[in-house]
């Protein structure tokens, strides 16, 4: 693919960039710098490790953070550091750990060869540098890296200018706009996105299913007064769906939507909603 | 730029949040796009003025029940009917970040709504999902105010082809696609506060404006 | 109105179909707004001029890969902002990279994107871009297991303002990359690699106590 041709006014400042970018937020304030004794507080790794996009991230980060040359990384020092992190990482993240792992291994395999006595020859009898390959590989991921903030630098439709929208009236009777389920999915990112800060609004589905059967029980509850507890319980549905039904009830009642009342112990339970 | 007191910029800004709107706006609606206090009467004029400058074009200003906005002249709709065969429309995103909270979040009150999305939630959005048969009240929640408490309904289901809320899709995970908005540069006044998180990596990804 | 003699009126029409369109339409599309047949070299005259009319005004004309579409300009972005706090998301790094390797190295399977990144990518990066219609599956690589091999779409094109993709950002040159505070005096690009010095190692090889 050409790359030749440039958009008017765009420049890259392409080698300063990983100076000045916060590499994690605590506490909402950005930390720009990992701190040089490499104690991370236990608090901040998470924090840090999740504002990496992956080894090779943290690895190109060590190194532009030094102002090294990719060209001639001295292993040892890095392997070192790269090692810090990925051992105060393990007993945190160990899903995390797993893709940084292999590129610890990768590291250390490269130290070792590169302490060999005579170096490996290639086809053409040149000295075979093991870090070749992760050279190689970690500008491809920087360029990559790079091209994505530019990327996002871009005006985008609809999040940096609007499309125009004047209305055609026609005639015809009107449609109703269709609306499928990944326009929900999509709909819910642009509130996380705008989330003051960012509250994961995770929904799982054995909470949703109690959502249901709350809005099924205040339903039920809505067109009649006073309810027998037993009542909100379909024993022919299965455990599960009365432990669901059961969980919805505390729930409503955590929320002071219903109230749950019993005269004298062993009497009858009635539920009903909760209006003074 | 603090004050606006060019009146030709003023009509510009109008003008376009007239052409990109995508339903009517009310005098009081457009005042919310300056931070500046700006007069009705001042706002009356210039949207006059832009009616008239629009005058034997194929598009006019009108000024409807719920407010002003743009709309082709029917004299033009012969040609446009040959292009644009009939695209279904779509909700506005008010709509759908309410429609996706109420299914989600059930029962919600719409100040759980409002918390939510971080903005208020006008009355013609609940009507509109309310209207449709996808949402309805099913009870109150005892606080002062007695808000009601809306759920969606079996009709909401049906359409989207689900036999039960957890078929919605799963929401699991969704927090590592986005990042909180940057503040953008200029806006001013306090409900911004509201609407608009504060972000410390503005600087790093603010929107180029060529 | 049988035939179109009035170059004027043909302007009205032209403009009036864009503003109104939901999606941008290219010259063959504009043809179709007449039932005489108008030579598109006609046409794309007349839609620059349309372009030269908006200019220093709220909107403007841009040719995008589909075709010409009205915007806003992305300057009063902020004053439309307070009107309509919706918008959608701010991607992620990791869907911002995955975008970037998809547009710049199309197509590729997942497993490129994954080697590039060295980490895995989950499907709901995948499938936010999906849903958001800026890449899509244009065949499948004749690998065992016959992964989808993704490219970008015209959208993407469009929400970007790019008639081409040649005209994303020019990708930063490897060579610059390479050594971060001296400017390198030649760009040995594939060559580079075997100049890897190998003995000044031997400090940090060694095995230091701590």
């Amino acid at each position: 693919m050409s790359t030749q041709t440039t958009p008017a006014d765009f420049t890259l400042t392409a080698p300063e960039l990983p100076a000045g970018l916060p590499i994690a937020h605590v506490f909402g304030q950005p930390v720009l710098e990992v701190p040089q004794d490499l104690f991370i507080p236990p608090d901040a790794l998470q924090v840090i490790l999740e504002s990496f996009e992956g080894p090779l991230d943290l690895l190109l980060y060590l190194i532009r953070k030094q102002n090294l040359d990719v060209l001639n990384i001295p292993m040892a020092d890095i392997t070192r550091q790269y090692m810090s992190y990925v051992d105060a990482m393990q007993g945190e993240r160990l899903e995390l750990a797993a893709e940084y792992l292999l590129m610890a291994a990768l590291l250390i395999e490269i130290k070792s060869r590169l302490l060999l006595p005579r170096p490996q020859l290639d086809e053409e009898g040149e000295p075979d540098d093991p870090r070749a390959e992760l050279v190689r590989r970690l500008l491809d991921y920087e360029q990559m890296k790079l091209a994505a903030l530019a990327l996002d630098k871009l005006p985008q439709a609809d999040r940096d200018f609007a499309w125009l929208a004047v209305l055609i009236e026609q005639g015809a009777e009107a449609r109703l706009p269709d609306v499928a389920a990944v326009d929900l999915r999509q709909a819910w990112l642009a509130i996380l996105s705008r989330a003051k800060h960012k509250r994961s609004h995770k929904v799982e589905k054995d909470e949703l299913s109690v959502r249901e059967q709350m809005s099924w029980i205040l339903r039920y509850l809505s067109e009649r007064e006073y309810v027998p507890f037993e009542e909100l319980f379909e024993v022919d549905k299965g455990v599960a769906h009365l432990v669901v039904n059961f969980i919805a009830v505390l729930e409503l009642v955590k929320e002071g939507l219903i109230k749950v009342s019993q005269e004298v112990a062993y009497q009858p339970i009635y539920v009903r909603i909760a209006i003074s | 730029m603090s004050t606006i007191t060019d009146l030709n910029y003023l009509k510009i800004v109008l003008e376009t949040a007239l052409l990109t709107a995508t339903e009517p706006l009310s005098v009081s609606q457009l005042k919310k796009l300056f931070t500046e206090d700006i007069k009705a009467s001042l706002l009356n004029d210039i949207l006059e003025d832009i009616q008239a400058d629009w005058r034997g074009r194929g598009v006019e200003l009108v000024k409807l029940a719920s407010g002003w906005r743009f709309r082709a002249r029917a004299e033009f709709t012969p040609y446009l009917s040959r292009l644009n065969p009939e695209k279904p429309p779509r909700y506005s995103r008010a709509v759908m970040e309410t429609l996706a909270i109420i299914a989600y979040k059930q029962p919600v009150t719409r100040g759980d709504i409002e918390s939510i999305r971080g903005v208020s939630v006008s009355t013609s959005v609940m009507q509109t999902l309310l209207e449709r048969g996808w949402i309805e009240v099913i009870g109150h929640k005892d606080v002062p105010g007695r808000p009601g408490l809306y759920a969606t309904t079996r009709k909401f289901l049906d359409d989207l082809g689900f036999v039960s809320l957890r078929d919605l899709p799963p929401l699991a995970d969704l927090g590592t696609l986005v990042i909180p908005d940057a503040q953008p540069q200029e806006i001013g006044s306090d409900d911004a506060e509201d609407t608009l998180p504060l972000d410390d990596e503005a600087d790093n990804l603010e929107p180029q404006a060529e």
